[in-house]
């Protein structure tokens, strides 16, 4: 277990180092310039900006002093907002969306399980296709579309729900909805072709064999088989929440961190974008690498022996 | 001695897409106290869909219990509902499978496995029933049962998974045990643990047992009576002496033929059944073995022999034991008797 | 057969060992240094319980596997070290036959075209592909209109025959037969292994079967051989084998073969092993089998038996016999 | 035996075995393809999805050619037109210009760029996992290495970097996304090939002496095909989603060009307004996501060999 977990451990290091990588020096090798209204700047004005941000160094210079700050939870300053420190707009940021993401994927993860195992149990009855349905129309309507469609029904014409801002708790009820829309259709779809292959699984048969009644045979035997690999889709449906949020926020107003980074690239706030990028980065790999470790501690199959079969 | 269980003209079919597959085509036999009754047969000839008809574990839909009874103590099982089930299976009989790799839960301690039909049937606390299991793994003959009982299954070899079932098989007394295929899938010296294993135990609690199985040899050593199926039906039943000593139907014939003698010359051929079982979605109007058989006559193809008995447990089903075919069963008889 | 032993070996193999890496560091010696002699026209048994290595060093003669150290001649020649032309004959002078009837024959190929391979690959062009199909097929009990058909719709016993018809293509001297009959039912497998006799009878042809099941290996071999965890056990004629074994894991996985004669049930001594196989990743010291030997003694731990000729053509590796 | 019946002496006349028909084939002879053809018509979802999908894509052929616009015009006189009048089905956008036009014209350009994108997708992942299962060993382990790390990095982020770097067009976007594309797509490949060629038939051939290129294209493509065209039908609403995404976000094509995710875009923005101009081009987009779902799901039931007894 121990070797599994460093092993683990070691990868995401090496691609957190690979993104951070990536991401600078594509960041230098794109076209046009992050400063603002560059035309009307006199060029000592503008190179002293440029070595006011450091740029007038070399790129592997600014990589690794970038590197160094980055360490110390110094992202550098927003080229866009007059100096305002890129971690503080971040921390300001991700506070609604860590809200709206979480409720998102709460509701979306019960919901789909619900349906999933309802789906897997009534298999090819109506209530299969109604499940099957519902999770196609989720991967279907894209969270963007749903969200628009939302804010002006049930926003302005129907009035129930606010349709932009960040100021009640219900105002966020709406944009979770929309993210959690994706998330059931991916998490019921995935529980239900678990659970229907565990429940074909010859251990069910004994199960049964003992005289143990249905409930408990599901609960014990066929919902923890089913539920184990159900945990490896955390990783991609964190991934999905992220994408779904940088358009959903915009379309609510909510102050995320969706909103910020979709706004730094359209303004190309080049240490903004780094930041952003870095930080879902690592909060994907992270949840990915816990995703893993968990999957470990419950499977005993790796927690004992360190690999599948 | 007694019967235990009682199976009836038993029909079960499969709905499946292509359309019904009638896997057991009325099949009747019965188990008496404390024997050994094996079924053989060759794949798809309906044993397993049998063995599992009689726990009623066949999933329904795509199975369907078309007609017929399953007597135990008199009680039919095909007519009690699930909850009645449950009080039969694992406590009044109980089943052990092929694949011990797939038949336990990879993620439950090999214990809690067996604690389970415990706690059910026995009404026992926690720690009495972990008692009675350990007890049980140590009568199955698993070395140091204590750290074994919380161990998962993928830390067992197959032949002690193989134990552990029949740990959780027996660890409430049943009456009749189902052992369906139980070596098939093991080594030839853990198969011959088990069904040693099996044989002393039955010796020890005077359980039923009903052995699913391809392999003659298998049935020769632990079988007291017999029953031979072929395509979802029973072509021949009997005592083991009778079946191995003098087998009526040549589908039995076949299948001892088919195998080498233990001083088999090896320049003397072997003589196999040739083609292949008939395809249950349509199964033929007359004896399903007529189209291989080396003794059909016209009837077998237009009529299916029902099941006579020969003597008081020697039951065949074929064309040569009506009289009017006596003339010729004695003449091939004497041709295979020659050989 | 006694004709075939005077003449030279078509198959030789010298401690051919088969190590496969496993898992990091971890070495699995799934052959482990075994020596035999295959001699024209006979059939080798090789048999032993499931992860004893038979079906790798099947795989390892043919050049599946390129073998750890060691060395396997055929007619001559080194088998691991052809190239070019020679290999081309190699893969025409030795065939194999597979284990699962499902998984031997490609499900996207009509039988036609699978039969046909060695004759495409080879350029065997003496007769028309077409005529040559059909007579293997009729070869091996088949006919004209199973040539179009796809695998799926034939029968277990049916594909195994259109796997040996496959091997016949390329009119081989030598062929492997690795479980050709475990997967089928046993009135299925008569008609498979009167057909390999058949075969044999008509083309000279050499085998080597390997199987677990100890009652067809004896009938269809004229000598066995005996493998536990890498190793080659013992080794004699077949009826040698069967009367007199020698090895202590012989003579228990004889005796553990179910007799299909009820008469005989109380007449047996039965020797019943205890344990499990070890694993072949870690296996015991000395001799591998000395941990389920109802007979170790304290030389068994430390030394690995010698290979030996102990009675004529009777090989074992044993301490009991020194 | 019923004693009642009498049966006549000519009934009991030996015939003996029926040779010939005991090696007949009792299955009818149907071919891979067209069995799998057979079940996949028997999914009424998966045939529905390749209708829409062939209604949208005749619409976004010859749907322009139905009315007299074209979909770059502007007319400012009749901006926002939400009833169809004067031949503008979909009425007109905030510019004045034919919605009916813009719409099919925007399925053609986001159908274009999915096409392209799974194309890339295809001839990347099947090349790179192709050659990873089939060689294995070391080559296998340093791109699966190198897969594990492009895996965990979010693939939205890759395509905005990506994106940012190209000039924006059909192109930029279309490689932008199969440069994530084609990872689960070369996964698929892979553990297929891995499968394949340790099947006895693979050996088989080998022990004939087959060659690489022999194997590869009789034994191993014919057997991989059917997985990739599942995974291509997934592939396709997922590049139309990206597309949609990116133009959503703008980073994608920008206006007055058109596809789905552009309209979608515009339509946004004058929602309060004007509905109907997101209303439309957002149902399009999720008709055609919905098909291609629909007949993923239906090519995995029919050609998947876990379902096949």
């Amino acid at each position: 277990m121990a070797r599994y977990i460093l092993k683990r451990f070691s990868l995401m290091i090496v691609t957190l180092l690979v993104i951070i990588t990536a991401t600078f020096f594509l960041m230098h090798s794109l076209p046009g310039t992050p400063l603002k209204n560059e035309e009307k700047l006199s060029p000592e004005l503008r190179a002293q900006i440029l070595e006011q941000y450091g740029l007038d160094k070399p790129a592997y210079v600014q990589y690794f002093k970038f590197v160094g700050h980055l360490v110390q939870g110094d992202l550098g300053k927003s080229l866009n907002y007059d100096g305002r420190e890129v971690t503080d707009m971040l921390m300001q940021g991700f506070g609604p969306s860590l809200l709206i993401g979480s409720q998102a994927l709460l509701f979306g993860v019960l919901i789909g399980l619900i349906l999933g195992v309802l789906a897997a149990l009534k298999r090819n009855t109506w209530l299969d296709s109604l499940a099957t349905g519902a999770s196609i129309m989720g991967v279907s309507i894209p969270s963007f579309v749903l969200a628009a469609l939302l804010a002006y029904f049930v926003g302005v014409k129907l009035g129930w729900l606010p349709a932009t801002g960040y100021d009640t708790y219900s105002a966020t009820i709406m944009p979770s909805f929309a993210l959690s829309f994706a998330v059931i259709a991916q998490i019921s779809r995935y529980v239900r072709t678990e659970m229907v292959e565990v429940l074909e699984q010859d251990y069910m048969r004994t199960a049964k064999a003992k005289g143990i009644n249905r409930f408990a045979i599901l609960v014990r035997h066929a919902l923890r088989n089913a539920l184990i690999p159900a945990i490896t889709v955390m990783g991609p449906l964190a991934v999905n929440i992220i994408t779904g949020s940088l358009v959903v926020e915009g379309i609510f107003a909510i102050p995320g961190m969706g909103k910020m980074f979709v706004e730094s690239i359209l303004n190309n706030d080049y240490t903004v974008i780094m930041g952003t990028t870095i930080f879902y980065s690592v909060l994907i790999v992270v949840t990915l690498f816990i995703v893993d470790l968990l999957y470990g501690i419950i499977d005993p199959r790796i927690r004992i022996t360190g690999a599948k079969e | 001695m007694s019967k235990i269980l009682d199976v009836r003209d038993l029909h079960v079919s499969f709905h499946t897409y292509s359309g019904e597959v009638k896997a057991v085509r009325g099949v009747s036999f019965d188990v008496e106290k404390g024997q050994t009754l094996a079924i053989v047969g060759e794949s798809g000839c309906g044993k397993s869909v049998t063995s599992q008809a009689i726990m009623k574990l066949i999933l329904t839909p795509p199975g369907e219990y078309k007609h017929g009874e399953v007597l135990y103590n008199g009680k039919d099982l095909v007519k009690m509902s699930e909850k009645e089930m449950e009080q039969i299976r694992g406590k009044e009989i109980a089943m052990i499978f092929q694949d011990p790799m797939t038949s336990l839960n990879p993620t439950m301690t090999v214990g809690k496995q067996i604690v389970e039909g415990i706690i059910k049937h026995q009404k026992l606390s926690k720690a009495e029933a972990k008692e009675k299991a350990i007890e049980m793994l140590k009568l199955v003959g698993i070395p140091s049962p204590e750290s074994r009982f919380t161990q998962y299954p993928h830390q067992f070899s197959g032949g002690m998974r193989q134990r552990a079932m029949i740990a959780i098989a027996l660890s409430c007394n049943p009456n009749v045990l189902i052992a369906d295929e139980p070596t098939t899938a093991l080594d030839v010296t853990i198969q011959a643990q088990i069904m040693d294993l099996m044989k002393d135990l039955q010796a020890r609690l005077g359980t039923s047992i009903i052995l699913i199985t391809h392999d003659l040899g298998v049935v020769a050593e632990t079988a007291d009576r017999v029953v031979v199926m072929y395509a979802g039906k029973v072509v021949e039943s009997g005592t083991i002496n009778e079946i191995f000593a003098e087998p009526r139907h040549p589908y039995t014939w076949g299948l001892m033929n088919s195998m080498p003698k233990l001083n088999q010359d090896r320049s003397e051929e072997l003589s196999p059944i040739p083609g292949a079982p008939p395809d249950l979605l349509a199964p033929p109007k007359g004896c399903a073995f007529a189209a291989r058989c080396k003794y059909a006559m016209k009837i077998c193809q237009e009529v299916d022999p029902e099941l006579t008995e020969h003597s008081k447990d020697h039951r065949v089903a074929c064309w040569l034991e009506h009289p009017m075919a006596e003339a010729y069963r004695k003449e091939v008889v004497e041709g295979r008797e020659s050989v | 057969m006694s004709a075939t032993e005077k003449k030279e070996p078509i198959l030789s193999v010298k401690n051919v060992k088969k190590h496969f890496q496993v898992g990091g560091k971890k070495i699995l010696k799934a052959v482990d240094g075994i020596s035999f002699d295959i001699y024209p026209g006979e059939t080798l048994g090789l048999v032993g319980e499931s992860g004893c290595g038979k079906s790798t060093v099947g795989r390892t003669l043919i050049r599946l596997y390129n073998a750890t150290s060691g060395e396997v001649s055929f007619k001559g020649k080194n088998v691991h070290e052809l190239k070019g032309k020679e290999l081309k004959q190699l893969n025409r002078s030795m065939q194999m036959i597979f284990q699962d009837p499902y998984a031997s024959l490609n499900p996207r190929m009509k039988v036609m075209d699978i039969i046909a391979e060695g004759i495409d690959i080879h350029g065997l062009n003496g007769k028309k592909r077409e005529d040559r199909v059909i007579e293997l097929l009729e070869t091996v009990g088949l006919n004209k209109s199973h040539a179009t058909r796809f695998p799926h719709e034939f029968s277990g016993g049916q594909r195994q025959r259109i796997g040996i018809a496959r091997a016949l293509a390329v009119e081989p001297d030598f062929i492997i037969a690795d479980e050709p009959i475990s997967a089928l039912d046993v009135s299925v497998q008569a008609q498979v292994v009167n057909l390999m006799k058949k075969l044999q009878r008509e083309r000279g042809l050499t085998y080597l079967f390997i199987a677990h099941d100890l009652s067809m290996v004896k009938y269809i071999s004229d000598r066995v051989g005996v493998m536990y965890l890498g190793n080659l056990v013992e080794l004699a004629d077949s009826d040698e084998m069967y009367d007199n074994p020698l090895h202590p894991y012989t003579q228990a996985l004889l005796s553990a073969v179910p007799i299909a004669d009820p008469s005989l049930k109380n007449e047996r001594e039965r020797v019943i092993l205890k344990g499990d196989v070890p694993s072949p990743i870690d296996p015991p010291s000395g001799c591998k089998f000395r941990t389920r030997c109802p007979q170790a003694m304290d030389i068994c731990a430390s030394t690995i038996p010698e290979w030996k000729e102990i009675k004529e053509k009777h090989f074992v590796a044993c301490h009991l016999y020194n | 035996m019923s004693t009642e019946k009498t049966y006549t002496p000519d009934l009991f006349e030996p015939i003996g075995q029926l040779d010939k028909r005991a090696e007949q084939l009792n299955r009818k002879q149907v071919g891979v393809w067209k069995d799998a053809w057979l079940r996949f018509k028997q999914n009424k979802g998966a045939l529905l999805g390749l209708f829409l999908v062939l209604v949208i894509g005749l619409l976004a052929i010859f749907g322009p050619l139905i009315n007299d616009y074209d979909w770059s015009s502007q007319n400012v006189t009749i901006k926002n037109q939400d009833t169809a009048v004067d031949g503008h089905y979909f009425g007109t956008d905030h510019a004045g210009r034919d919605l009916w036009q813009r719409v099919w014209y925007g399925a053609k350009v986001s159908l274009m760029i999915a096409f392209l994108a799974v194309f890339l997708d295809v001839i990347i992942g099947v090349t790179i996992g192709g050659i990873s299962g089939y060689f294995g060993g070391r080559v296998d382990a340093v791109i699966q290495r190198f897969i594990e790390i492009i895996y965990s990095i979010p693939n939205l982020i890759i395509i905005i970097l990506l994106i940012m770097l190209m000039e924006p067009g059909i192109w930029a976007i279309a490689i932008s996304i199969a440069m994530t594309g084609w990872v689960p797509m070369s996964r698929i490949v892979r553990a297929q090939v891995l499968k394949l060629r340790s099947q006895e038939y693979v050996l088989a051939a080998r022990t004939l002496g087959a060659s690489h290129k022999r194997i590869l294209l009789k034994h191993l493509i014919p057997n991989v095909i059917g997985p990739i065209i599942i995974a291509v039908t997934f592939s396709i609403p997922s590049a139309i989603f990206f597309e949609a995404f990116l133009s959503f976000i703008g980073l994608g094509l920008r206006p007055p060009e058109a596809s789905l995710g552009v309209l979608i875009s515009e339509g946004n923005g004058f929602m309060q307004l004007s509905p109907h101009n997101l209303i439309w081009p957002a149902t399009v987009l999720s008709i055609l996501m919905f098909a291609f779902n629909m007949i993923g799901d239906g090519l995995r039931d029919a050609l998947d060999p876990r379902m096949k007894k």
